[in-house]
């Protein structure tokens, strides 16, 4: 981590000036810039050579870095994961691309089994440098086996960190940190982000992986959140602000190992909190957020953390019903005013 | 059925596929349908050839790129094209979409999205069938992108192990996604593949679908005979993108071109044809009716209503028998 | 479910009148008094025929029933429970064993993708009625591969029920249950328990599964566990009750889904509590057990909710470190002191 | 090395490893080892007979049957018998246990005990050796059962895609724990599904340790010679059971009778002293060099510290360079 110079994560209200882009190509950058300064860095996964990526992240690599480090892997999930594993404790410092996490499960062994625990189990001679990205999340009408969402499941496994970046700074600034990074590091990246278009400082590099931002500040509520869901969380705290309640929104980043100061930090101001997260309510990552502030804040709580999380049921097509069962941004102002004002209405 | 009226039936079945699934594909593009849309376009010939070496007692498993599957089957198409849409009308209640059409009446398991993940589940289904002593075929529908995953292997493996009664229906049309055979698999015939398995495979021309058919009856009725599960790879291409979202950049025009020249609807057009069992008229009536039963599926799926937002969470377990 | 007469889960206190057995007889009696009376009904998996199972659970079903019936299956989890999925679509009843939770990680696709999902991506026309079984957790140094706890984390899946059978009545009875629910069922074995003895009633059939059980009553703290840390939870309540604290002991017994109303009813009584659980810590379900206090009782507790899990390690082989590891009786005494005394010492 | 020194050198080495492993099972009974302990007993002649044909510059991969392994690639005594105890001096700081000797030293990647979990991490050493231009190779010593699982399918067709130098070692010793490979198998004849990826394969007496080395020193020639992943099936049998839990219920005492009958040691023994390399005082001594050495590394093991319980979070993610 100290090879790098590590820009503070910012305050999304702050845009910087720059160059405009999208997420899509601000991970691409990260990618390019990687392998052009680091000759051990390679990409490797389904289809990031001549298709490009599924997700167009990889378009023109393979021109530029040729098929030795651009490396289409035939549809085997867990054998090319487990690759970048031996890859990795063979000196290089591979970047696999999972086509989504919904077929991550199939090299859940590799990444649970082996990524994670050969540190601890070798006694600490070897670690893992390898990097794992994937797109995750629902919200495209892809149906019960292409929407989960599943990075803040992914975060109770010791031995790796979780990223989640939900901004143009962090899709264009973690990945060169996760290479930077000892040990596994899995990158989610929410499909319905790549689209996502900004302004970019044209020297953005490295950012910290091991803290979470402050995306807006308020002292009323906390709105804790991380990746897909911070657009409407935002969204959400616009429409709060205009209706009086000042809200404060932490986009966690990194949901391994979790910043519980700067949660606590926030609650211990606003004395309420409301966690946003696309996962299935029940064991998703919010959860966690909620017992920690139970365990770290309580005494400090005005009311009790409320969840604002999928429905439980696996994604069905038609956009309505997957709306429905995605968080929405009426949904947490509504929970904001019923804990803000509990006797309204 | 005589030769010749079988054969005009197997025309008229894949000129319904293909018509069907053009017009998807504009109805992707007025957005009333969305989500992943997996066109068949090309390789009709193969799930309306197995199809007739089968009977309404087996039971069919395929992949997100199964319309042409589910039509030859027998689901009627409204409901067909209602679950496009997402409508409650829909084969799978519209909580499918295009890659998850279902139907239990006709044994139809899916429309399943994770490449080489049903393969179990077919070889489950006639390991009940087997015994329950049922005599009939689990026929699994897959691509050859599905041969590298692991799940393919174990199947295999498990299913000749244990002389399962399925009909492994490869469907090789050379990519999978952006990714060529033969930068996906160190050995190129997947035939062999199956065959170190000790399962009976070859390859077949998957654009005739008298070939095709062939093939599926040979294979079906030493299933039946009790010689285990049987493996062909149809050779065959798509004309089209891997899926709305393709902009199909790996592979050449000319590839592309040279393909279409083995078209298996001009290509037993033209066997017709030359038999005198069709002729533009026969052909025209063919193209009208079909016209009309996709017109009037669009228009029942476009009328059809949607699932209420209160019923989001049925069908996540089970409903008490009341 | 109908059709089956359902006990009430008891009180361990109470302990029936009735035939001396262990843990594993009484799943191995579940197995075959099921496989007896339900053609249907079949069992599957590594190891379960001619080896009798590796902990011995199967042994004699083979004799007794036959290899069409006792089925052992190559090393391939993910194609033998999706068999399983397969065969219970055909109309059967299987029980698929996975070895050991630290396999199932390898079928994981099988059971999220598939098992999960089928009923809804059909709009309710394929149901899957599959039992798998496994074995979970800790405590007998087998390091870092093969000392998972995931039961709880499997909670998170929707669309599966999930059973951590804690006692004689219920390895006993929670199979039978299972086979009788319509949809896929998940049943965790902790390896320790298999010696677990005592007596069992001659008659023991079916439990319900869809309710906790008190095992231990009490008035000062409710202590919140399941699966292989009840026993640990019961000596620390039998310790604190020589110290005069009483506490209510909650066996979850069905973490999918969570009996939220007996957790809340006994912390509505008692003002607080500990939750007791194998996971690491992150992430587990104790989280939502403590979330689910939060949201449903927050004004009625005296002092927040406290978690005991194990430590966030990929298991070291030790025994001194593993135990160290693990939740322990006296980590349980000395929260639950810390908590109703807090300004002791 | 003249071949009778080679052969007293393999005889030497394999006699190593089974007291070796006597004494672990005394301990065991003494407590003082825990866990699971898989006894290599029987097949020693395939770790020593392999460990030949590489170089210090090679990497090994082994499963949670790897005590030989690590003593044939020169990994001190004394810390894998710790590593049994646990002990802090252990080769993986005991951490691991018997299951997961590591050393860093001699490239030893495990001890790893998810089958066919380590095979995709042996392809990616090999990835990484060639794409760094290092001419070494990487040998993956796994055993039958593991063939069955997906990620050999997957493994040994990413291998062979990129030509990449591994040597896959199956130590078919005909049962994965109680189940006889023909129950686990459609191909019994494993050589041939190395074969179907196109990977040079072929069976060996793995209890004939001359044998063994000759076949991986012409596999390993090949792979260096930039000939791509090579396959060896080495038939084996484990006198003992599985492991210290298993009853060993499922195989006959007649069946265990006959291939100890082609004890490796043995064979090795009479060849040898046929040839008058060895005789009984040679033997002697080599006995009681051996049962020094393990004496010694058992106090070792036994007088050795436990890592403190203030450590136990340790090398769950690497610790800050100071
Ligand atoms: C396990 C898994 N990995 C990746 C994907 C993404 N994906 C969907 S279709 C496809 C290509 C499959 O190719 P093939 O099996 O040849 O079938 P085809 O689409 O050509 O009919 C891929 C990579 C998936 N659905 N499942
Ligand atoms: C994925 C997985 N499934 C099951 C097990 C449990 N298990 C450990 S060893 C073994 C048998 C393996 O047999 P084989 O590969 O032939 O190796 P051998 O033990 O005979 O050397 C089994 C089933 C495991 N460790 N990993
Ligand atoms: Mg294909
Ligand atoms: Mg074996």
């Amino acid at each position: 981590m100290s090879i790098v110079t590590l820009a503070e994560p910012r305050a999304a209200a702050a845009a910087p000036q720059g160059i405009r882009t999208t997420y899509r190509d601000a991970v691409r950058e990260a990618v390019r810039s990687a392998m052009r300064s680091d000759p051990r860095v390679f990409l490797m996964g389904e289809d990031v050579g001549k298709y490009g990526g599924t997700y167009a992240v990889s378009r023109g690599l393979l021109e530029e870095f040729g098929p030795e480090r651009i490396r289409d892997t035939p549809l085997s999930e867990s054998a090319f994961v487990g690759l970048g594993i031996g890859a990795a404790l063979g000196g290089l410092r591979p970047i696999v691309e999972i086509m989504t996490v919904n077929f991550s499960l199939l090299a859940l062994d590799q990444i649970m089994n082996t990524a994670a625990t050969l540190l601890h189990m070798s006694g600490g001679q070897f670690n893992v440098p390898l990097v794992i990205r994937m797109a995750t999340g629902a919200g495209r009408q892809l149906a019960a086996q292409h929407s989960h969402s599943l990075e803040g499941w992914y975060a109770h496994i010791p031995g790796i960190r979780i990223l989640a970046p939900a901004t143009l700074e962090d899709a264009r600034g973690m990945l060169p940190s996760a290479l930077a990074d000892p040990d596994p590091v899995l990158i989610f990246e929410h499909a319905l982000l790549y689209n996502l278009e900004g302004e970019l400082d044209a020297g953005a590099g490295a950012v910290p992986i091991d803290r979470a931002a402050i995306r807006r500040e308020g002292h009323d509520v906390t709105l804790v959140t991380y990746g897909g869901t911070l657009g409407i969380t935002m969204t959400a705290a616009g429409q709060l602000a205009e209706a009086g309640v000042s809200a404060e929104v932490i986009d966690l980043r990194v949901l391994r190992p979790l910043d519980t100061g700067a949660i606590l930090d926030s609650v211990r101001k606003t004395h309420r909190a409301v966690v946003i997260d696309e996962g299935w309510r029940s064991g998703s990552l919010s959860a966690e957020v909620s017992a920690r502030i139970m365990e770290g804040a309580f005494y400090d709580l005005d009311a009790p953390v409320a969840r604002v999380c999928s429905a439980e049921v696996p994604m069905p097509y038609p956009r309505h019903l997957e709306q429905y069962a995605l968080p929405r941004a009426e949904v947490i102002v509504e929970t904001v005013q019923r804990m803000v004002n509990p006797h309204a209405a | 059925m005589s030769p010749t009226a079988n054969g005009v039936a197997l025309l008229r079945a894949m000129i319904r596929i293909r018509r069907f699934e053009e017009r998807c594909a504009e109805l992707y593009q007025e957005e009333k349908i969305r989500g992943f849309l997996h066109l068949y376009i090309g390789e009709e010939a193969i799930a309306v050839g197995v199809m007739q070496s089968l009977t309404p007692e087996d039971a069919i498993v395929a992949t997100y790129r199964e319309h042409g599957h589910a039509l030859a089957r027998g689901i009627d198409m409204n409901r067909v094209m209602a679950e496009m849409y997402g409508k409650a009308t829909g084969t799978s209640g519209g909580r499918g979409g295009s890659m998850h059409l279902f139907d239990a009446k006709t044994r139809f398991f899916g429309g399943n999205a994770i490449v080489g993940g049903h393969l179990p589940l077919a070889a489950g289904l006639a390991l009940a069938d087997r015994m329950q002593g049922r005599g009939v075929v689990t026929a699994c529908f897959f691509g050859d992108g599905a041969v590298a995953e692991g799940e393919f292997h174990e199947t295999l493996n498990l299913a000749a192990l244990w002389q399962l009664p399925v009909l492994f229906c490869c469907e090789n049309n050379r990519y999978a996604m952006g990714t060529a055979l033969e930068r996906a698999q160190s050995e190129t015939e997947l035939a062999l593949k199956a065959a170190s398995y000790r399962i009976p495979a070859w390859p077949v021309d998957g654009m005739d679908v008298v070939a095709v058919e062939g093939a599926a009856r040979r294979a079906t009725g030493a299933i039946r005979a009790g010689e285990g599960p049987h493996f062909i790879e149809f050779r065959t291409y798509r004309f089209r993108a891997h899926s709305m979202f393709d902009p199909d950049l790996y592979r050449s025009k000319g590839e592309v071109e040279t393909w279409r020249r083995r078209d298996p609807i001009t290509l037993l057009t033209d066997r017709l044809r030359g038999e005198g069992a069709v002729d533009d008229a026969a052909l025209e009536g063919i193209e009208r009716e079909v016209a009309a039963e996709i017109d009037a599926a669009a228009a029942f799926a476009e009328s059809s209503e949607w699932e209420p937002v209160e019923t989001l969470a049925r069908h996540v377990t089970s409903e008490a028998p009341s």
